[in-house]
């Protein structure tokens, strides 16, 4: 069983909200899943769409072909139609003009009027149609709807009732359950993020929306009082840095969410955290460019650029998490380095990322345990006197926040001496920046080794080289490929920067050919590579329309 | 306590005879007669010769980047509210790159105190045109006089209904520092504009210019609460400038509003325990 | 000329029911009404919903950054004073993002007409607050409320002193395309902001809500040349809103004090001739 | 005949009028000169100092020692008086304590009181005594200070005299003349590259001051009425580069200027000028960051951050000139090519490059002709329809302008399609975003290639690789390393983007070692090369406290 159950239709027709009830009540069902969106940048009217794939093993990520597609509207099923698989099912209004045989036809609007009174219930009507076909359990469903609808359940359970009815006997399934409630989690990763964000001791937040980073500030906002955070919307991206900056500096830990256009504003802030050494999380949910290019799709265009933003010369931490789960542990990572080498650190997601829902192994809380890394009052009180950029082997001098004790804090945008006030003194200038400069050291030891499938004897093999979230496509093509002989394997990059060289030179010494795999159009991460290690590779396989790289697209790249 | 004491023992890289001196010397006046400990407060600044004061006055300081003094201070008082945070910096900063963050700030109304060095051209630039210059004003770079009207910031801050609006004159260092003292215990987003002269760059608006057209609001029984008398005096054409508060009312704060700050400071939030985790990824299964 | 010539023949974005149709209508009443040739206007937008509009509208069209609306058209003005430029936003790109903009274009008072899809909410980006969102104004992203007070961009814009400020609704098509001919053809930098229903997200200031408070200045008697009225009227706190001219003056543009501007269309201009740039190198012998 | 007149003082002191008399007068001598600059951020007081270095050849750029110091005050006079050469002369006033032998005292504060009536003339006095020790033509320096003075310059050129009077003899020269009047020009880089602007029919500048990009934004808004220019500060950076891009969407050439942090704030215009395609040219004069960082100081840390600045990806122009003149000829040549290939054009100088003096050959207006790339109105009233994106070969739209014919022009921010309107059609985009990125090859064409010297026989050598205004040092510094044997080289880029690797790999190819010599800490141009070729250098040489390179650094590093 690896089925994919499409719904599409408008903005407004409650793709998302139906689809998400589907993806749930599989999650109860113990089905493996991975559930991906994509959507017009408009609120009424457009494409929506919402793709929601089973497996047994697991889910891997977004693929072409569709085994249920529930359409609400004409345009949307005659677009997705060709996507239907041999022996794939239509399920549709009654009033839709189709020719496909394996059509459910269910005259969902009439009954969600005439039947329930209430007319927009007839997603519902449908939903049940297909949840139907799809062979998902009812008792799934009902528990999913009772989740998302509470008081308001009961008729949206009437209508899937209606639906079920219509639809007749399941077309797929059974589905024998993966796993038993409890032994795996549900999880989008713009929560995933935010998620990370919160377990880090993350207390502040300043943004402007933009999509897709918007979900990890409406996630935050939605459980600021639980826990404990300030999560304030700002005026500008500008404004965003730089209050996340002031509220770090004074103790907070801080976190910007933005896009790569939000985050082209926060650019001189950046080239400040650098400066004042002070600890800011920069989550980029990255989309399509230049400019506002297609504001609601994915891609992997900011890679160099966050790498390189900002003037001047400063060590970062950059992640690209390459799932969901990966997206809490990393997010929670980038705050620890982010404190404890006292640099800024940026986590690259994308749309397809930041929406698509995933199953994975219970988070663990143990392995994020977040760690104070500030002076403490007493330890200042202690001291005679405080520099806050003392000069240290490792670069990082220890560091007070403000108001604390009575040892002052001081600094400076502008070049500066170890107590922090500004200097024009050229020797000063050398050793801080040699200072800053050297912390790049400690982090590249906190960096994790890549991900290298099969773990060994790469000799004579092709090896694709990814990084972020094409890690599912690049893992489920090198599987496909693999199908028909063993000549292919991967190198997948999470922590980007500092760039770990030590296995990608084993890497390059082994492969027959190496190919790097990109949601981009110029090859980002092969470039990084060159520059780190003068290493190049053979090809490259980019995607630049919007869409996230498919197993498929891949693999028919490769054979070409 | 003592003024002295808040004067940091360093170099001051001002022109002689410059306004940002009287300034300097009215801050410290203000902290010892507020009794503020050094520690307890955070002097904010951008990037100008104003914003050098941060180096200058012996608190806390973040001295950040140029324009961005009232949003870097806003971030702080959110995760300090305990500390007194002042946004001290030229008017090139404050209404010129950083006028977005002057208009929000004041609709947020978080409780800082913005004092503006009004020189109306940009100092450490070397003399252009600031936002506050008036127009015609003739620089390098504005040759034939710049074309824009001047801005007036107690004018826009009672647009905004702001808390409370004032402006002074460097000269007076009496007069800033206790406007700098009611500003500070002011709750809310206060904003001090002080008329300050460069003698280097601004030759026309000169200690004597002022001083010749420079009057006190207070003693013209101007009623500060009243809104509508405000905005007509800061609107006001003629050759006459005022000094004092234009404006004031009391109103909750951002602070007083926001349901986590009123639960205690930011900062001193303790890192997240296990349990907490464990409840927090509750909603994930 | 015929209004309907003016709207370009395309599928549009908007939700069903939404106050942008009607602002879309009158914006192409008042271009006919104006008599004005496709080609010598050019429409200058950001990003979000009201932005939309440079695509549905056939003039030129310059659709570009989110909160930019107004610095690029002030730049396409001073290249070409010979066409008409308006510049229209959403409130959230021209208010929010745009502040600085808005502002200083104002001071600078280039001749632009600026037109504020004044809806309360970012709809585009799924209804968080907008600078002119209600305290206490509840979203996703403001779970308890917005916190900020709202922003009155009449009130600062009289403050600003410009030239010429009204607000419609975009519920009366024809009041507003008429307020729009009268902002057109003001020289200067002029605002009319539209009071815009967006009923996705903003379900308290729906088109009931607005027909219930909205009324007109000019029924009122008020004078639009007396600036302390219209800054008492924009200031007003009760329950209605007003629309018509709230305030409006005459004087010298942008492009009237330019001596570069004054000697024709900038982008006209020929490129240097070899003698001129001769004449150029003078300087270095 | 190679030496050094420095004058030092504090900020007010007149140190920059002096010395620009002083370098003027030099000019007039038909004296080879370089003049260099450095000075603290403040208004008065701090450490100013000018260095007019005078040669019988190319004067090539800034070197140590000094033969001349001209001290204005007595910490100045501490500090640099180490850097007096055997054989060089101290001029101060006889108010200073000094022990050096080598010393013309004047009594320049006296003198201008008491004879002149005019305490701020005891700098011209000193100055008149200084060119004199220094073996400067009298009638030149004359001349210097009548152009400089006008109607004030008779009191001047008394103080000249007494300063003279005072001096004696020259105790350096008679400098021989290395060309007539004519034959040179005396030219800035800040003002090449503001000249460079107006020769290549810039028409418009908006920008917000920052050193030292604020010598371009001076030396146009100086110009602005004689040549029919707009400049106009603008609120912010973001605000200069948004109208600038609105001024060249409808037709007027435009430019911004600015340093890093500046840039910093322009990223995401930069982004949008890629996606309407709409030339722009920004000229980043460098100084140290990150952040404030120094900000009247040069270095060369923004190679990376401007070839990587912007989210999405797209074609630019990058270049960084060696020297003024080359300013003046890359800066037209950024115009010509941003208006070609409708992509933003970076010009990078540094504060050492705008604010030296160099002689130089005659700019030729030949070499710059501008051209006209747009649809004339005929040519746009013949077309049926008009398509601002139409999709061609090179990548490069038939452009129009607004407002000139009936066809209408439509650019957008968002991914549109070949008529500028808003699409979400991802064929569309994928066949855009080609078309724009095709752009590069047409632009590579138009590159020419590195410098390279010797310009053959690399063989066994170590050569030295360089960018942007290190030119002259390296320069310099082969020269030196070659007086004992010819086995050093160099290679050198003015055009950084697209990077032109053929002639670098031919270089690699020969050298022995090859040795990154720049004005950073980390060897940008190095990582660049890396990137592109996979070539890695095997040595770097650095400078980064904001003073430039000489050849003696680089000469003695080497040698290391
Ligand atoms: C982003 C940015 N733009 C420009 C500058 C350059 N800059 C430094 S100070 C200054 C103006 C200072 O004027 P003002 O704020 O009025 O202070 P003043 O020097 O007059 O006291 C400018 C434009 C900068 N540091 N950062
Ligand atoms: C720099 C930047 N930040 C954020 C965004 C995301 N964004 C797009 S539209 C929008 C808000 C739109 O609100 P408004 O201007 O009020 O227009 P409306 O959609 O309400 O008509 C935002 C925040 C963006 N495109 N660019
Ligand atoms: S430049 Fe003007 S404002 Fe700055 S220190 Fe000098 S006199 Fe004061
Ligand atoms: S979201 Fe609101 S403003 Fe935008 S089109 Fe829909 S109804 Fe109109
Ligand atoms: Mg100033
Ligand atoms: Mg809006």
């Amino acid at each position: 069983m690896d089925i994919v159950i499409r719904i599409v239709g408008a903005a407004g027709q409650g793709v998302q909200t139906v689809g998400e009830v589907l993806t749930r009540a599989a999650f109860h069902s113990g089905l493996e899943l991975h559930a991906e969106q994509s959507y017009h940048s408009r609120i009424r009217g457009g494409e929506n769409a919402f793709a929601l794939r089973l497996a047994p093993g697991p889910a891997w990520g977004a693929r072409e072909g569709t085994e249920v597609l529930a359409a609400l509207n004409q345009e949307m099923l005659d677009q997705y139609l060709p996507s239907l698989t041999d022996g794939g099912w239509l399920v549709c209004d009654e009033d839709l003009t189709v020719s496909e045989a394996r059509v459910v036809r269910v005259p969902a609007s009439r009954l969600a009027k005439e039947e329930l009174g209430l007319p927009i219930a007839a997603n519902m009507v449908l939903l049940g149609a297909a949840a139907c076909v799809a062979g998902i359990e009812e008792e799934s469903l009902a528990r999913a709807v009772r989740d998302a609808f509470g008081d308001k359940a009961e008729l949206n359970l009437e209508a899937l009732a209606l639906g079920k009815q219509h639809a007749g006997d399941p077309r797929l399934g059974p589905h024998s359950p993966a796993y038993t409630h409890g032994e795996r989690m549900l999880i989008t990763g713009g929560a995933a993020v935010g998620a990370g964000a919160i377990a880090a001791g993350c207390r502040y937040l300043a943004s402007y929306p933009m999509t897709p980073g918007t979900a990890v500030l409406t996630y935050l906002a939605e459980r600021a009082t639980r826990w404990g955070l300030v999560v304030e919307q700002a005026e500008d991206e500008i404004a965003a840095i730089n209050m996340a900056l002031g509220a770090a500096y004074a103790g907070a830990r801080a976190m910007v969410t933005t896009s790569g256009g939000g985050f082209a504003l926060m650019v001189e802030g950046l080239s400040l955290a650098g400066m004042i050494e002070t600890p800011v999380v920069i989550h980029i949910g990255q989309r399509p460019g230049p400019a506002t290019g297609l504001p609601t799709r994915t891609g992997q265009d900011n890679l160099l650029f966050a790498l390189h933003a900002g003037h001047g010369e400063f060590p970062r931490y950059i992640v690209a998490p390459r799932d969901a789960q990966e997206a809490f542990y990393l997010t929670a990572k980038a705050f620890d380095l982010a404190e404890k080498h006292q640099v800024p650190a940026l986590i690259l997601t994308d749309q397809y990322l930041v929406d698509s829902f995933s199953t994975c192994a219970p988070l663990e809380v143990t392995r994020v345990a977040p760690r104070s890394y500030l002076l403490t009052p007493e330890e200042l009180e202690a001291m005679v006197s405080y520099d806050r950029f003392a000069i240290t082997d490792s670069g990082v001098s220890p560091r007070a926040v403000p108001g604390v004790s009575e040892k002052l804090v001081l600094v400076d945008s502008d070049e500066h001496d170890t107590y922090g006030r500004i200097t024009e003194d050229l020797h000063f200038r050398k050793a801080l920046n040699e200072k800053r400069l050297r912390k790049a050291k400690g982090l590249m030891q906190d960096v994790a080794p890549p991900y290298v499938h099969p773990s060994g004897g790469l000799e004579g093999r092709t090896v694709l080289l990814g990084w972020g979230s094409t890690y599912a496509a690049i893992r489920e093509a090198v599987d496909m490929l693999n199908a028909e002989g063993e000549s292919f394997a991967m190198i997948h990059f999470s922590e980007l920067w500092p760039l770990r060289t030590h296995e990608l030179e084993q890497v390059f010494d082994q492969a027959a050919r190496m190919i790097a795999v990109e949601g981009n159009a110029t090859g980002q991460l092969a470039s990084l590579v060159a520059q780190q290690t003068g290493l190049k590779v053979h090809g490259f396989i980019g995607r630049h329309d919007g869409r996230p790289l498919t197993a498929a697209d891949i693999a028919q790249e490769v054979a070409r | 306590m003592n003024a002295k004491e808040y004067l940091a023992d360093v170099e001051l890289a001002w022109c002689p005879g410059c306004g940002n001196f009287g300034i300097r010397q009215a801050l410290a006046k203000a902290l010892a007669t507020l009794e503020l400990p050094h520690h307890r407060v955070v002097l904010v600044t951008g990037i100008g010769q104003a914003a050098k004061i941060a180096h200058y006055i012996s608190v806390n300081g973040y001295n950040g980047l140029h324009g961005r003094t009232v949003a870097a201070a806003a971030g702080i008082k959110m995760a300090r509210h305990d500390l007194t945070v002042i946004a001290e910096s030229g008017d090139g900063d404050l209404y010129g790159e950083g006028g977005n963050h002057f208009l929000h700030n004041i609709r947020r109304n978080v409780d800082i105190t913005i004092i503006a060095h009004d020189n109306r051209v940009y100092g450490l630039t070397k003399g252009q045109a600031s936002p506050t210059a008036p127009q015609g004003y003739k620089t390098k770079a504005q040759p034939f006089g710049s074309l824009s009207a001047p801005f007036h910031p107690a004018a826009l801050a009672v647009a905004l209904d702001a808390p409370f609006v004032a402006q002074s004159f460097a000269g007076d260092v009496e007069g800033t520092a206790a406007l700098m003292v009611k500003a500070v215990q002011h709750r809310g987003c206060s904003l001090l504009n002080i008329l300050q002269p460069c003698p280097v760059w601004n030759r026309i608006n000169t200690f004597a210019w002022y001083k010749e057209r420079v009057f006190s609001l207070e003693d013209e029984g101007h009623d500060p609460s009243d809104r509508s008398a405000a905005f007509a005096v800061a609107a006001r054409q003629d050759d006459r400038i005022f000094t004092g508060i234009l404006y004031r009312r009391e109103g909750p704060t951002f602070e007083d509003r926001h349901p986590v700050l009123q639960e205690g400071v930011l900062a001193d939030r303790p890192l997240p325990t296990e349990s907490e985790l464990r409840a927090l990824l509750e909603e994930f299964r």
